[in-house]
């Protein structure tokens, strides 16, 4: 029982499932199926949803649970759907070779997750590792690596879908930025940021629909018209 | 005002009389040179005289300026005479015209003899008209460095003030900078009245002609105009180079006794001028015109010799 | 002297020109009144703008006044001092000309061509030019300067049809903003340092300027001035713009456009700059030789009349530069007085060359207009046809030949005179410079005086060569008056020069504070002297009186010695060659060809003849003949470095491929590079 | 209140002309909706002048010098487009752009209408949004927002190369606002033990800039870095300018017009927000270095592609680069010079800019191609009006005197000497020439020329009436600048460099 008010215990979960999830994001990295990586993003925001929901409890944030609330639906629920109809209806499940081999891929996200730790490390501030304030603090260094990962995502991936996935999983590591430095932004502007996301998602959906459409293929390596 | 009215008539007159005479010598002293008996020593008064009197046609395709050309050679040539001194320093008009003033005025004449040149149509005239601007304009530069670095002596462009330092000052002629400055004008000069090696006046093959192509059209009162001109503007040229470089003799004021002693002082020295030129004549055979420049060069390089020695000693 | 005229008359000349430009604008679509409101208020523009230049130049006090812009420090500020007045002046001489010509002139644009937008343009280029000449602030400056180019462009580019023109025009347009950008960036150095963008700020903060900077302004200003004045090496715009502009435009912008550069350089060299170094004059005056010299030696090698009349402007740039470089060098050296007489032969030789090159501009114009050629190959005898246009350019080809008694030999006896005086005034070895200039000088001199007799004998006298030229026609009496006006100006100015000069009294006051224009005259006010009590003196009044009186021995002689004075026509002897055609005449050509084998290593000409035969290579039924020059700055420094740029553009594309990955990799790897360098503390 | 009005008549309008489907009303909806909206930017500029700042809902709204300036433009920018719109689609219909068989579906006249006049209103909402938002978050969400509205702006047309364009745009567009957002972040992050978290106005620029000067340092620094980069992306400055040529050449017209002249400030307002809070906290150095470099660089990427182009629409895209690195090194030579040379900048181009593209539209609907090679010449024979325009916005937006963008880059460029930067002032002139002679030769060769023989082309009356009027005002603002305007500028410079 009095397991549930140690920070310490909060501290070390959040951490765990903070790994958990740069190694989900690494795995996403050598995926070649584009439903799995869908599947995984799906498990990520559900992790991130959880770490937010622990932040919550642990000090009694309550605003945080609306934003844990809205990643477990938005990003750990209605999206992976869209996206798996999306998939279903273009009908192209597999990713072609990415532009960097796997193994090199893995490697080079292994080296930008050591920039995440410097860069995080920047502005690490020790005196407040104490107390329950400074829960998943430590965890910046992973949102960071996520951010950077992700970006490297969407320029290796050669499918626009995938793309968009990376995109996603971008927007996961600022999420896990925002509640562990921050303990989230100013709810409107959560909002605000959730209703975009979607609302982009649903943009980008329509433009995979129609290139798939207009060029019966997905690789946006193809669209090299528009050049000097 | 009279005065000075008195003193131009003076040396017009004296520059008219003069001007064929030493035509004459010079044939005759090269003639001799060359052991021939030669023409008397008045031919060209006896030509000038001859010409006078011939009718003249004038070619149908020319224009007024054909016709203007002779006057303004003449009154061209005249105007300078009287620019520069002869037997006195103070030449008549030397205050409204230095040396610059009669090289642009003999500028002015060569202009509209080869317009003459070419207002008739003849290939020649424009053969003659080419080939004098060209070796004139190549002349130019050597002529004017000669001449800045006599004027820088006399801090003046002014001809009778350059005479009076000159007179002022004596034996300064043996002053490097002065025999330099002397052999690149001397040079200039040939060129500059078109004797051997530049241009031949007694000839008239068409390959070789200069001068005598230009005023191929020309004939009669005409001719004798531009003749009469072309006999000016040597006696001017030499008589600049003499009383510049050896200013013995010239009186400084216009007295009867003062003139006479200069008239003779002047008279000798352009004879030994003149026989310097034949000297080198006859000596020499005519260039090829595009050696002329290479002659030329050598007289621009001289000059700036010159200049440079002015304030090297 | 009471200075309310002058800003009231100057203002009705603004007037008149900006109302100008919007009428003609206005009534384009009637050609006939468009071109009476054009040339009518440009008329009265000169008019007006002559008489405040007359009263500025005279005056002593500058007058100054100003109108804001919405933003403060950019201000629409004049200030008319006595520079100005000169220079608006000529601005006015030529304006009221060209203004006469062009009545005539415009009509054959009728029904072919926009009068309405040519007005407008036309009038765009005279105000814009006022207003260069009086801003007293480097902003307004700047802009009636690139005002200036742009008209000028328009100008250029009327007959745009032609893709040579276009090539022209474009060649200009980008020279002239390279000179912007260096004037730009010479007066944001001057206004840093005064921090005001006030002409008058400049002189006090020329003081503080470390020398280094100055080296650096001077030579941005050199450039940008130097570019616009057409001097060797910056010059390959001019032949190339001026002469396919319409002939009225080429004698404005040879004439006064040019000059604007020259303006530049005596109000920033000797007023805006401090006491520049004497190197700096130096530079000034080695350039003015060397655009001198190969601007005559490259106009000597044109045929085309237009072209070889541009190389003559460069030639006279440079010898104006002479003048003033002198006046440069004097002045650090301490001889005022003698600065100032340089000064005053650089300023007279810009008034000069900019009447007697409009002249024969508008000459050339008549001339085209006339026969519908420039190539002076296919001209020829058009002194029969049309003998006034033939009198007033022989008059112009005299005076640019620098020959007495005419204007341009004042303002070059004068540049002599400076330069003798130059060899006493300086010390050390680069004394020889002055006077080897003044060798250069009468080369140029020379060349000028032959490259004119071809331009002249060529295209007006013996027979024509072509069937244009033999049934041309004299031009219309405006065209007739506008030539004839400056005709009489280069007289007026050269015979009438010992009383002209004092005017530059006030000026070289103004600039050096110096006043010898007074003293410049002796001998009961008609003999010019150097002002120094030594140098020389010279009277182009009594030279041409002298020349009148001396023509009476040379008639008496003729009509009495010559009892039988009867001329008699008869066929060109030609050493008995019978029946004298075109084709025996010397062509322009052929009058070079000396010149052109004794320069061959400037010139590189290259030639080739063909000839077509039937029988045996001695008997030929024709041969083609072609010679041409090398264009040495195109070929050597312009056309390098153009395809230089491209190239390394074209490789600069590859950045912009196409694929959606590169591009995200730029981001990417710029973002990584910034996180690390954002961190390291 | 007027800020809500602000928000509130472009929200409208675009439902309405959603709803009202038929274009003559669609176009009036637009055309009356924009004139309203300038209207109550004259009037917010008006207040702001009186009060200093005007604030709403407790400062959930606000709006000082700088934001009115962004508001005024934005409005005046999207009037303009609204006019040209009108006769460009009228021309794109007669001459049957929509009819033709495209790669997906034959597109039907009115839906295409529809989604462009409907779109276009939430386009400039967000646009306002931005300039109003006191809170970074929300200007943040209204950046994004306007990328979204504009994204099927881009492929219009539904051609392969719009969808091309609109994907890249897409995706580059979103990316670079993830590091914004980030940067946003960050800033809270660093402002928060300042401030404390909970609060609603955590976030609000009003309440950051009180107390930039504590904030956390090292977290600043790279705050700006994410920050410059990712709002540096919306407004195309290099390396992160490459989806810029694409968008802007597919885009119709109006929409590539109001990309260029009105995101463009957008998304530098939201720089200048953030550079206020980094040069209060680090000082000005660090983030002018930056500023400089990418400033720089934005022009120098620029100045081959303008020397060797081939497409003019391209071309236009390569031009707002350059002007985007104008502005960005002006912010970086700082000072007030600095400042209010950026700010003139600002106003000039958003003036002059439009014009540019309207010209270029006229020209590719008259010969049915964007490539100069096919362009082949004298255009002045057919269309004069456009013609002349064109050589005169050439050189207006290339910054030559007399027009007003030359006052601007002038006042940038004594700037640069007041910083003391004399080597990069020259570079910066070398840039500016050069662009000039790229940009004056591609279009003197186009307009100029021998008559191709084309039918007269300038028929339109709401064309003709765009291009004058707009001509007339560059022109005029050429001249002279209305003393409130430049008020505005002013106070908006003073904004920025805390003199007041």
């Amino acid at each position: 029982m009095h397991l549930l008010q140690d920070a310490a215990f909060g501290d070390r979960i959040i951490t765990l499932m903070a790994a958990l999830v740069l190694v989900l994001q690494i795995a996403a990295v050598g995926q070649r199926w584009i439903v799995s990586s869908i599947r995984i993003f799906a498990v990520q925001s559900f992790l991130l949803a959880a770490i937010a929901g622990i932040i919550a409890y642990f000090n009694h944030a309550n605003h945080i649970y609306v934003a844990a609330f809205l990643t477990l639906v938005i990003k750990a629920g209605l999206l992976p759907w869209l996206l798996e109809g999306l998939v279903e209806k273009i009908r192209i499940r597999r990713e072609i070779e990415p532009l960097i081999n796997a193994p090199l891929s893995i490697l080079i996200s292994g080296c930008l997750t050591l920039v995440g730790y410097v860069v995080a490390s920047s502005f690490y501030h020790p005196e407040e590792t104490a107390g329950r304030a400074a829960l998943g603090h430590n965890t910046l260094a992973v949102a960071v690596a996520l951010f950077l990962i992700g970006f490297f995502t969407i320029l290796n991936r050669r499918k626009a879908l995938t793309q968009v996935l990376g995109l996603l999983s971008l927007e996961n590591g600022l999420f896990l930025a925002a509640i562990s430095l921050t303990y989230g932004m100013p709810l409107v502007v959560e909002l605000g940021i959730f209703f975009d996301v979607l609302v982009g998602v649903l943009v980008l959906g329509i433009l995979v629909f129609r290139i798939r459409e207009a060029f019966d293929s997905m690789d946006v390596s193809k669209l090299r018209k528009l050049r000097e | 005002m009279i005065g000075l009215l008195a003193k131009t008539g003076l040396q017009l007159a004296l520059l008219l009389l003069i001007a064929p005479l030493l035509g004459g010598i010079m044939k005759t002293l090269k003639a001799r040179l060359q052991t021939r008996r030669g023409p008397g020593v008045l031919q060209c008064y006896r030509d000038l005289f001859k010409l006078f009197r011939k009718g003249m046609v004038i070619p149908e395709a020319a224009s007024w300026i054909f016709s203007a050309t002779p006057y303004i050679v003449f009154v061209t040539a005249a105007l300078v005479g009287l620019m520069i001194p002869m037997t006195a320093t103070d030449a008549p008009l030397s205050l409204f015209g230095g040396v610059l003033a009669v090289v642009y005025l003999l500028a002015l004449g060569r202009f509209f003899l080869a317009l003459g040149g070419l207002d008739a149509g003849s290939s020649f005239g424009g053969l003659g008209s080419s080939r004098e601007m060209t070796i004139s304009a190549i002349a130019e530069p050597a002529m004017m460095l000669a001449i800045f670095t006599v004027a820088l002596a006399a801090n003046s462009t002014n001809l009778s003030e350059m005479a009076n330092v000159a007179v002022s000052q004596s034996w300064k002629f043996l002053a490097p900078s002065q025999m330099l400055a002397f052999a690149a004008l001397f040079i200039v000069l040939i060129a500059e009245t078109g004797r051997i090696p530049v241009d031949n006046p007694a000839t008239h093959l068409e390959l070789t002609m200069i001068h005598e192509a230009m005023i191929l059209e020309y004939s009669g009162p005409y001719l004798a105009l531009i003749e009469y001109g072309a006999s000016l503007k040597q006696l001017v040229l030499m008589s600049l180079v003499v009383n510049t470089f050896f200013p013995f003799g010239l009186s400084s004021n216009w007295t009867l006794h003062g003139l006479l002693l200069g008239l003779l002082f002047y008279l000798a020295k352009m004879l030994l001028l003149a026989c310097l030129i034949v000297l080198v004549e006859t000596s020499n055979a005519k260039l090829r015109l595009f050696r002329v420049p290479e002659l030329l060069m050598v007289s621009f390089i001289l000059g700036a010799l010159a200049l440079i020695s002015t304030f090297l000693f | 002297m009471n200075t309310f005229p002058v800003a009231t008359i100057f203002a009705l000349s603004l007037a008149a020109y900006s109302a100008g430009a919007l009428l003609s604008l206005a009534t384009w679509r009637r050609p006939a009144l468009c071109r009476y409101v054009c040339c009518s208020s440009a008329l009265a523009g000169a008019v007006f703008g002559g008489l405040a230049a007359v009263l500025g130049v005279l005056q002593r006090t500058p007058v100054h006044w100003s109108v804001s812009s919405g933003i403060p420090l950019f201000a629409y500020s004049f200030n008319y001092d006595a520079l100005a007045g000169f220079f608006n002046l000529t601005l006015a001489i030529l304006a009221a000309a060209v203004s006469i010509y062009s009545f005539s002139y415009l009509k054959e644009f009728e029904g072919k061509r926009n009068i309405g937008f040519f007005g407008f343009l036309f009038h765009l280029l005279l105000l814009s030019l006022t207003v260069v000449f009086t801003a007293a602030s480097a902003f307004f400056f700047l802009i009636g300067w690139e005002v200036m180019a742009l008209v000028a462009y328009g100008l250029v580019t009327f007959y745009h049809e032609d893709r040579e023109t276009r090539r022209a025009g474009l060649l200009y347009i980008v020279m002239a903003h390279v000179d912007a950008g260096c004037l730009l960036l010479g007066f944001a150095l001057l206004m840093h340092v005064s921090g005001s963008a006030d002409f008058a700020s400049f002189p006090t903060a020329a003081l503080q300027l470390s020398s280094t900077q100055q080296a650096a302004a001077f030579v941005l200003f050199f450039l940008g001035f130097g570019i616009k004045a057409g001097v060797i090496p910056f010059h390959i715009w001019l032949p190339a713009a001026h002469p396919v502009a319409p002939s009225n435009i080429s004698a404005l912008l040879s004439g006064i456009v040019l000059k604007a550069g020259i303006y530049g350089m005596v109000r920033i060299f000797l007023d805006g700059l401090g006491v520049l170094p004497s190197w700096a004059g130096l530079l000034v005056l080695v350039v003015g030789v060397a655009s001198a010299v190969l601007g005559v030696l490259y106009a000597l090698m044109e045929h085309d009349l237009k072209r070889l009349l541009a190389y003559h402007s460069i030639e006279n740039i440079g010898i104006i530069l002479i003048g003033l470089g002198a006046a440069l060098v004097f002045r650090v050296a301490g001889h005022p007085q003698l600065a100032a007489v340089a000064l005053i032969a650089a300023l007279f030789h810009i008034l000069n060359h900019a009447i007697f090159k409009c002249l024969l501009f508008l000459g050339a114009g008549s001339v085209l207009h006339s026969t519908g050629t420039r190539n002076m190959e296919e001209l020829g005898g058009l002194i029969r046809p049309m003998p006034v246009t033939a009198f007033c350019f022989l008059i112009g080809a005299v005076a640019i030949s620098g020959l007495p008694p005419l204007n341009g030999f004042v303002s070059e006896w004068l540049t002599y005179q400076s330069l003798l005086a130059g060899f006493g005034a300086t010390g050390g070895l680069t004394r020889i410079l002055f006077p080897l200039a003044g060798s250069m000088l009468a080369l140029t001199g020379a060349l000028a005086a032959a490259c004119f007799v071809k331009a002249f004998a060529i295209t007006f006298l013996a027979l024509p060569r072509s069937a244009a030229s033999g049934n041309a026609h004299e031009v219309p009496r405006s065209m007739l008056i506008g030539m004839g006006w400056l005709a009489m100006a280069c007289a007026a100015l050269g015979l009438g020069a010992s009383w002209f000069l004092p005017v530059f009294g006030p000026l070289t006051e103004q600039v050096l504070g110096q006043s010898v224009g007074a003293n410049l005259i002796t001998g009961r006010g008609f003999v010019v002297s150097t002002g120094l009590g030594h140098g020389g003196t010279v009277s182009t009044a009594v030279i041409g009186i002298g020349l009148l009186v001396l023509v009476i021995p040379a008639v008496l002689l003729v009509s009495i010695a010559g009892k039988r004075f009867s001329p008699r026509r008869g066929p060109t002897w030609d050493c008995g060659l019978p029946g004298l055609s075109a084709g025996n005449e010397y062509t322009a050509t052929a009058f070079t060809k000396p010149l052109r084998m004794i320069f061959s290593v400037l010139y590189q000409p290259r030639r080739e003849i063909q000839s077509v035969f039937d029988v045996s290579p001695y008997f030929p039924k024709e041969i083609r003949f072609e010679s041409e020059i090398e264009p040495t700055f195109e070929k050597r420094l312009y056309v390098p470095l153009k395809d230089f740029l491209l190239r390394v553009a074209i490789k600069m594309r590859a950045i912009q491929a196409g694929s959606i990955h590169v591009y995200l990799a730029y981001i990417f790897i710029t973002l990584v590079l910034l996180l690390l360098f954002g961190v390291r503390r | 209140m007027v800020l809500l009005w602000l928000l509130i008549v472009p929200l409208v309008a675009s439902p309405l002309a959603f709803f009202l489907r038929r274009r003559a009303v669609m176009e009036r909806v637009n055309l009356v909706a924009f004139a309203v909206l300038s209207c109550l930017g004259a009037i917010l500029t008006a207040q702001v002048l009186r009060r200093g700042s005007v604030s709403f809902w407790n400062g959930f709204f606000y709006a000082d010098a700088l934001s009115a300036l962004v508001v005024l433009l934005t409005s005046f920018v999207s009037l303009v487009c609204s006019i040209y719109a009108v006769g460009y689609f009228r021309q794109d219909e007669k001459s049957g752009v929509f009819q033709e068989k495209s790669e997906l579906q034959p597109l039907l006249v009115v839906p295409k209408l529809r989604e462009y006049y409907s779109l276009t209103p939430l386009f400039v909402f967000s646009m306002v949004l931005v300039a109003l938002a006191n809170n970074l978050g929300i200007l943040w969400v209204a950046i994004e927002g306007t990328t979204l509205a504009s994204v099927f702006l881009v492929m219009f047309y539904g051609r392969e190369t719009s969808l091309e364009a609109a994907w890249k745009y897409a995706i580059i567009g979103g990316v670079g606002l993830s590091m914004a957002l980030f940067g946003t972040l960050l800033t809270y992050y660093s402002a928060h033990r300042v401030i404390g978290t909970d609060t609603l106005s955590g976030l609000n620029w009003s309440v950051l800039v009180g107390n930039a000067v504590q904030f956390d340092k090292p977290t600043m620094r790279l705050a700006f870095i994410l920050i410059l980069l990712g709002y540096g992306t919306k407004a195309g400055i290099a390396p992160m300018h490459t989806w810029k040529p694409d968008a802007y050449s597919e885009a119709p017209i109006p929409a590539a017009a109001m990309l260029a002249a009105g995101v463009l400030n957008c998304a530098l307002y939201g720089l200048v927000r953030f550079y206020i809070l980094t040069s209060r906290c680090l000082g000005p150095e660090f983030a002018s270095h930056l500023l400089i470099l990418f400033g720089l660089l934005s022009m120098a990427v620029a100045v081959p592609f303008i020397l060797v182009q081939k497409n003019f629409r391209r071309m236009l895209a390569y031009s707002s680069i350059d002007h985007s690195g104008i502005m960005v090194l002006a912010l970086g030579f700082g000072g007030p010079l600095g400042v209010l040379g950026m700010l003139l900048h600002m106003t000039f181009h958003s003036i002059t800019k439009p014009l540019l593209f309207f010209c270029a539209g006229n020209v590719q609907q008259h010969l049915k191609t964007e490539l100069f090679r096919e362009a082949k010449g004298g255009l002045v024979h057919s269309m004069p009006l456009t013609g002349a325009a064109f050589l005169m916005v050439t050189v207006a937006v290339t910054g030559a005197p007399p027009f007003s963008l030359f006052l601007s880059e002038f006042t940038i460029l004594r700037a640069g000497f007041s910083g003391g930067h004399f080597a990069l002032a020259i570079l910066f002139v070398t840039f500016l020439v050069a662009i000039f002679s790229g940009f004056l030769i591609h279009i003197a060769n186009l307009v100029l020329g021998s008559d191709p023989g084309l039918p007269p082309g300038e028929t339109c009356r709401w064309k003709k009436f765009s291009i004058v009027g707009l001509a007339s005002v560059i022109i005029l603002i050429g001249f002279w600048i209305p003393a409130p305007l430049f008020r505005l500028i002013q106070g908006a410079a003073d904004l920025v460099t805390g003199a007041r």
